[in-house]
This record gives C-alpha cells, structure tokens and sequence, in this order.
C-alpha cells in the first residue's frame, strides 16, 4: 500500500521518549507498594493466621482471576459510583492502585513460594538456637527466599512496565496515548505504534539482561 | 552432668504410633547410637530429645530435669543436620557465631570462641568463605562447628554422613570419634548405617518400628545378637542364616537343611523344632585337608584384596565365606569349609528370638 | 454515595454469559496456533538452525517484550496501512492473531526448556539403541516434555483468556464490550463490571482447578 | 568375537587434552573396569567406546572391526547409565522392548526376549509398572533388561550402581557379577569404587588425569602396585604410608621416621634416598609376647565386628592396623606391633613409582 515513513518515526521518537519517565514512575510505585502487601500477603499465607487467611485467600485469587483490564475499569470508572473517597480519583493513581493490586496477588505467591522453599531444617536449626518466629524470619529465611524470588519478582516488574499500557484506557496520556494523539493527526497509526513497540522493547531487553545477570550472580554466589 | 532418661516415651501421629514407650539411660559423657531400617523411628527419637518433635506420652529428662514441655534452646542441646542446615547468606565465621550474636553474647567472646571451634576443626581457612564454596566435608565440619561453639552439654547428630561419599564418610566417622574423645560430651547419634554405629558408639540402640530391639557395647552386640534381626542387621558382610529342622535322632544335634545336615553345638530346643542358624562369613573357615563340615558350591567370588568373599549355596541357602585372599577359587566347584559350633547362632525359627540355655 | 443495584446484576449476568463463547473461541483459537506455532519455535530453538535462529530468537524478544495492548494496536490499526491484505481485517481475527503471537513467544520458552529438562541420558540412550533425531523427538523427549510444560501452558491458556479483554480495545464487543454498553444505558459501571469480574473470576478458577489436578496427576504419574 | 582394542585413543575438548594416547586390549568375555578419582577420564574412554563422544585420535576397534566414524547404533554395544535413563512414560516392558521395537523386531519375538530378559533379572512381576512405580534397585535391574534384550557383543556400565544405597550396592554387585558368569559377554564397567572394581573385574584399569596407571587382574594390582597412588587407591582401609629417609648406617636398611626408625627388608635403593614406604593395615600383626617392631599409640579405635581397625600415631604418620576383634584397645596407649618385611611396599619419595630390584 505503502512504505514506512522513517522521518516521520524518527520525529515521534523523542517525543515517546518523553512519556517513559511517566511509565517507569507508575511502575515503580506500583512495584514498591505490591513488594510490601506481597510481603504481607506471604507471610500471612505462611503462619496461615485464623479469621485472616480466608480473607487473603479470596483477594488472592480475585486478583489472579481477573484481566488487569477488568480490574482498571472497575476501580476507575466503577469503585467512584459506590466510594465518594474516590469520586476525584485520576487515570495515574487508578492505574497505580490497579497495578499494585493485581501485581501484589500474583507476587504474594512468588513470596510465599520462596519461604517455603526453604529447607525444613534451617528452621529447625534456627529454632534450635533459640530464635524467635520473628527473628527467623527476619535473619534467616526471608533473606534467602529474597534471592531465590528476586529473579521472578524482577520478571514481574517488567510485566508491570508493560501493564502500563493499560493506562492508556483510563485515558491517561503515557506512551500508547502520545502515540495515538500523534497519529491522530498524521494518520500514520503503523509507524506511531511502531515507535512505541521499539521502545518497550528496549526498555524490556535492558531490564532482561539486567535480570539475566542477577540470576547468574544469585545462582553462583548461592550455591548449595 | 548431661545424663538423658527417657521413661516409656511414646510418639503419636494422630491414631498412628511410632514409637512405643521406649525406656533408655544415656549415661554422661557416653556416645550413644540409634540404628536401624528407615521407619523404625530413630530420627524421631532424636527429634524428641532435641525439642523439634512434640513428646506424646512419657518422660524425657536431661541431667536430671524433665524437659517434655521445655523449648529446644532450653535443653542445652546442639543439633548436626543431616544436610548441615548452615545459613547460605552468611559466611563461616557467621554461620559458626550466630547462635551466640542471638543470645547476645559479646563480640570479642563470640570471635575467641568461633576460632577455638574452627582450630579444632580445621577450617580456619574458610571461614570467610560461604557455604556454597565448600566441599561437602567441610560443611559438615562446619555444622559440628556450630554445634561445638556453643558448648552443649549433649550433642545430637542426625545421619550427618549420609551427604557424603564413602571415603569421606570413613574419614569423617574418624574425626567424629576423636572430636568426642577430646571434648568427652554425651552424644547421641543416629544412622542407618550399622558400620557406622558400631565404630563410633560406645552403646548400640538398635530399633525396629519404634520399639527398642537391643542395646548394649558395639561387639555385645555383634557376638551375641538377641533375634535373627539383629544378628543379619549387624556386621557387614550378612551373617549366613540357614533355616532348617533341628534332628537329634543321631546323638549330636544336627541341622535338616535342603538335602545336606550340618552339625551344631548344645541347642536348647527339642527334636524337629523349627530353627534359624546363624554364622557369620569370618567363621567359615577354609578346611582343606581336614575334613570339612560342609562343602558348598561358589556361585561368584569377590576379591576384597585383603580378604576374598566367596558367595556359595548350600542347602538351597545363599552363604558368605569370608577367606584369604591368597585362596584360589573356581566358580561352580565346591569348596571345603569347617566352623567351630561355638560362633553358631541359634534362633527360633517362629519368633527369631535367640535360644538361650534354660 | 449509594448502595449497589444486585437485580439490576442480576439481571446482566445471562446477558454477559452470552458472550462467554466469543471469549472462549477467541482463547481456544489462540491456544491452538500458539501452541502449533510455539512448537515449532522451540524444536528450531533446540536444534538452532543456521540461519533461521536469530529470526526465531528475535521473534521472541519482541513479542515478548512489548505490551499485547501495543501488538493489538499495531496489527488491527497500523498494520492494515502498510499491507493491503489486511485492510478489512476484523477485531476478532486481529485479537486471535495478536494473541497468538504473543503467547506462542511465551510459550515457545517453556516447551523449549521442557525439552532441554529431559536428562541427557535419555537422548543418549535413545541415540544408542539407534533412533533418528526426529524418531527421538516423536517417542521420547516430546511425550515427556509435554507432561512438564503441560502445567504451565495451562496456565497461559488462563493468561489468555483474560487477555481476550483487550479486544474490547479494538471494538470488539465481548464481555467487557457488552458490559460497557450496557451500563452506558443504565449508568451503573460498577455493578456491569463487577459481573464481568465476577464471571472471569468464575471461569478462571474452574480452569485452575482443573490445572491443580493435572498438575498432582502428572507429578504422581511421572514420579522418579 | 567382540574384543576390543583401544590404539593411541586421544580425546581433546578444544585446547585441552582430556585422554592422553590409550592403549589397552579387552579379550572376547572378559570383564574390565575403569577406575580412577573423578575427572581421570574414565567415564569419557566409556562413552567413547559407546560412541556418544567422538574420538580425537587414535583407533578403536571392536570385534576387529575399526569403529572410530561407526554410529552408536552400529557397534553392537549397550550401555547401562548412571541415573538409569528409563523412560518414565512407557511401561517397563515397553522400556525393555523399545530398542528391539525400533529395529523393526516382530513383536512375539520382541515379546519373547522381553520375558527372557526379565526372568534372568527377576522383575517379571513388574512389567506392566511405569518406572516411577519402582525401586533404585528395580530401577537398576531395568535398565540392564534393556541392555541384556538386544544381546549385544559388549555391555557398557557407567557407574550403574552409584545411586543406590550402601547395602543394595553390595547385592546388585552379586547380580552384575552373575549375569556375567551366565551371559560371557565382554563387558567394560566404570566406576569410582574400587571395591567394586576389585570384585567384579577380571582386570581392573587404574586411571588418573587421563593416562592409564596400570592394569591387570585384582589381586595383583593389590599385592604389587607400581606407584604410591595405585596402592593408596586400591584397598580399604587404605594402605599406610610413612615417608622418611633410607638409613643404611647400621647394617640393616632402616627407615628414619620422625625421631623413631622402622626395619625393612631389601629396599633397591642408597643410602640417605627419600622413601615412602607402605604397609597394608591387615599385614601390622599383634606382637604381645614377642619383640614389636613399632609401637604406635592408638588414637581411637572401630569395632566393625569381624575386626576392629586401630587408628594410631607413629612418627608423625597416622596408620591403621587392622586387628582381631577380642584384642582389647584403649585410648592413647601404645600397642606392640610387628610385621613381615615382605609385606612393605616400597616407593620413590619423589616420584611415588615402586621400586623395583634390579
């Protein structure tokens, strides 16, 4: 039909290139935040505390069983209708807390994965010693399940910075919608939407490698 | 003073019942073994003394205290895992220090002391290094290193060999039996290896689904096993066991076994009861010239180098003659063999408990 | 601010299970290319043709590596520019496409780590007693493989069901669709997608159960 | 037919050589085992043999037949690997029968030879199992099922017994020991126990870094070996060295060993050489009564029953003898014992190789 404009593309470049630092700062308070209730959700499925399991049990699941998609809509343009709190609720924090949640479910499990992964025996010999649930936890175990997470939790992030994306549906204005706006007026949508796929691949590529290395690190630095 | 009793200790998994009131004295100072078959419930045991395993029924007490309700650090007890346990995030000399840092002992101590531990041990080297750049022997050198550091007055080891292969396994049973000579504190110790129960302990536990079978000194054991169990349990080659009728008809006491009979000593058992023999490979002995007792067919032979095995059958029985190794043998020849009744063993051929003179 | 309409839920849920089978036969037609074209990548990732490697290794950087929300755009609203083939391609047949794609580079990494699980001996032993490559591949590494990946693309096949909520995206009216007009009519956003949540959620879990079973069966079937 | 001839057999990985030039002949039948420390090479020479590493240099025939560029397939061997290599989603008797299936065999014969194949093996009652149902010893006697079903001209095992626990390696050595008496087939097994090596080869290749040390049948290698490795290598417990400095000054060769000195016999070497003697621990004999030749002090000894091993200190070398078990032994007491000088083995302080008469 037609050929690629690259002119054109290389203009658009600087201008998406622009909406990164939106994209990177919602994914890293989304990251930031689901570390910590994931931390929390872990620990609890671990000690599997009376009248809160359940509880953590459900949101789990929802969260895991529902599109990032569903779940955007819902706190965006539904949770208002019900919560006045969140009747000024904007695109980026709506994202940021639809991120946060999703993520923190599926990361709860990484955690807790990893705690359990760790040999029976380091807690008995931990307990042994004298320790106290919670110093054991502290001392011993989580910094071992941390490395042997870090890799998947890494590997998350980076699912995180593509979630972002979804922002565009809320109408926020990152990297799809600058993009959009763009070919609005050009009407070259192939070459706009190209521009932003190079640059979530080369974000991704980056962190990959970046990942690649830890794991090579964690895995010698580790060894059993 | 770190005696242990246990006084009818039973251990119950919901309706299930592993251990079956089980009385034992460990005596100060005394290296004590637990051996047997897996699931005879010798780890459990272990786990119960050390705190990590709820007691069901029974009393435990440590140098004279009942401990049933006490908290593992409370018992003064230090535990070598099986897979050594040690804290891959930190290095040797944290690994080593750590119970003590908990127990807010103070910096100069705990240095003074992860350094006497590591001299006895010789792993002075690494202790900068972390776990996951140690060999297997050193790991478990420096899981007894953590153990000693603490200066417990009771010792419990859990198949802390099992990790490792068998010529580091025959080095480290040396350098456990001089670690208890040079500190002389009361260990217990679990296997399933009987080698290694008999070389190291100063008193056997032998254990078969949770009850104790026999206890008692190494060759107490080895000379005069209680049951077939024991008897074919310890020592290594098998001791022989040939099943058979005991006939008196001819005035001395003989073994029916297959088509052949074999002699035996004073039985304290009536004609034609039902009887299990036992005799151990080193009391086969080569007759040639003499006249042999039995003559069984080599089926293989195994040079050891320092003795030669010579796997044999005889009266539908497989047997193990333990020869020198300048004996030359032939497959499928028969060879002369002779034994002194006294080294026989004499079981009940029902129960396997052994026949003792009223 | 209110409270929530459950007649008027209740009155969606039939509604919305009406287009239960779009999604469905939106993820059951991605599965099945996707796991077609993902063999093929990761048989040719195991033997590493000349020449054909770097093209399937860069196929799975770049669908892996951008946002499906980015694909999805690309191939419905850019892509249609450049080539003529595809100017009157609908949003159900680009959303099965993008899918595809996307998870196929997925999916294309654990059939291939799958494979390469299988000891080594096994290859050997099967060289040994004098079978061809493909010989090997049909009756001995692919049949274990598969009992390993399998779990795991059940899982994607999960993945990919939630992610058929994007091609609402691209006008297509399936769950999230329907939702959104209907509640355009009745202004209750929050109750329409909480049905369309509650619906995923439903489907999900079902598949995950079923996945669990699978997952104990293999692993006892399969014991080593 | 189906000896096997290694010529000048040289394997390169890149810049590194791991075989340096083998030779080596294995007769039609016999049985030969590899055996050396890990990373000697010897399970690299089996795979070669194999087929599933090629060979860098040299030839390799079997059964006259040169087979350097000949597929696996092509070579009339079977192996048996290490970790089994069953193939978990077929039933044992399709594992057994899957080589012959896919040689296009007719499935009664393939049927037949199944059934042959499991009676000498006795897992008949497990051939409609899936392997994951089984046991490491059933496991074990599988995967020779299938080794055995393709009758082949040379059987191949890598260490096939490793996995298995202490005492189901002590049987399955029997029954890899019988099925050769019955099969006479040539076979090459590798292994890293030289207990095993010892009794089941008719000759026993020693290998380290690559180069073969020496070879010939068991008793041999244990009664002469020709350096200080071989000897320390073979046997169990291992053979004592003590290293000091050849003292021809009174007469008598001495051995000047710490501040103590050791008679020996006809050593071929001067005066003032650098010696490392060895001396078997069952040829260090109980001297009570009579005048010992040394007298160590016993660190701590192992009841094993049949006899008891005396680890002891002499001149700054630790030994061990290997004693009757009713000799009493206690700590740090020295004990008396003597020896025959045609028992010491004598090797060169520098290079380790045995010294030989001229």
């Amino acid at each position: 039909m037609r050929g690629l404009d690259l002119d054109y593309m290389l203009g658009l470049v600087p201008v998406i290139l622009g909406y990164v630092p939106l994209t990177l700062g919602m994914a890293a308070a989304g990251m930031v935040l689901a570390l910590i209730l994931a931390s929390l959700l872990a620990v609890e499925r671990v000690f599997r505390l009376p009248w809160l399991d359940w509880a953590v049990v459900l949101f789990i699941s929802f969260f895991r069983g529902t599109p990032l998609l569903v779940q955007l809509f819902l706190f965006y343009y539904g949770l208002p209708q019900v919560l006045s709190v969140l009747t000024s609720i904007d695109g980026v924090t709506a994202a940021i807390m639809g991120l946060t949640l999703h993520f923190s479910a599926y990361m709860a499990e990484t955690i807790r994965a990893a705690i359990l992964g760790v040999d029976r025996s380091q807690w008995e010999a931990a307990q042994s010693i004298g320790m106290t649930q919670l110093q054991m936890m502290r001392r011993i175990i989580l910094p071992q399940a941390a490395r042997v997470a870090a890799p998947t939790l890494v590997n998350y992030f980076i699912d995180m910075i593509k979630g972002t994306s979804l922002a565009f549906t809320l109408g926020v204005t990152e990297m799809m919608g600058a993009a959009q706006k763009e070919a609005a007026g050009s009407f070259l949508y192939f070459e706009a939407f190209l521009v932003v796929a190079l640059i979530y691949w080369a974000m991704v590529e980056l962190l990959s490698q970046g990942q690649k290395r830890l794991e090579t690190y964690l895995n010698k630095a580790y060894a059993r | 003073m770190a005696e242990i009793r246990l006084e009818g200790i039973v251990k119950e998994y919901g309706a299930l019942r592993a251990i079956h009131g089980v009385d034992l004295q460990v005596d100060d100072g005394e290296f004590v073994a637990f051996v047997g078959p897996s699931g005879c419930g010798k780890s459990t045991m272990l786990r119960m003394i050390a705190g990590l395993e709820e007691i069901s029924g029974g009393r435990l007490s440590i140098g004279g205290r009942v401990v049933n309700e006490v908290e593992p650090k409370g018992r003064d007890v230090a535990m070598v895992f099986q897979d050594y346990a040690l804290y891959p995030h930190m290095t040797i000399r944290e690994n080593i220090g750590f119970g003590l840092k908990m127990r807010g002992g103070k910096p100069a101590e705990i240095a003074r002391r992860v350094e006497e531990a590591a001299r006895i041990l010789q792993i002075g080297d690494f202790l900068d290094r972390k776990p996951g750049q140690l060999s297997g022997g050193q790991r478990q050198r420096v899981a007894m290193g953590r153990a000693i550091v603490r200066e417990p007055s009771v010792f419990l080891f859990d198949e802390p060999l099992s990790n490792l292969d068998a010529k580091l396994r025959v080095e480290m049973r040396t350098e456990i039996k001089r670690l208890h000579a040079m500190l002389g504190t009361t260990m217990i110790y679990v296997t399933h290896d009987q080698t290694e129960a008999m070389t190291l302990a100063d008193k056997v536990v032998v254990l078969k689904s949770g009850r104790i079978v026999q206890e008692g000194p190494p060759m107490e054991l080895y000379n005069r096993p209680n049951s077939r169990f024991v008897g074919e349990f310890i020592g290594s080659p098998q001791m022989n066991i040939l099943s058979g009728i005991l006939d008196r008809s001819t005035g001395t006491p003989r073994l029916q076994v297959g088509n052949g009979a074999l002699d035996l000593g004073e039985v304290p058992a009536q004609d034609g009861t039902r009887l299990d023999v036992g005799i151990r490979p080193e009391h086969l002995i080569w007759a040639e010239g003499a006249a042999p007792r039995l003559s069984p067919v080599v089926e293989v032979y195994e040079p050891l180098g320092s003795d030669t095995l010579a796997i044999c059958r005889f009266g539908g029985h497989e047997m193990t003659a333990r020869l020198a190794p300048d004996i030359a043998l032939r497959r499928d020849t028969a060879i002369p063999l002779s034994y002194d009744t006294r080294d026989l063993h004499y079981f009940d051929g029902e129960s396997g408990a052994r026949l003792m003179a009223a």
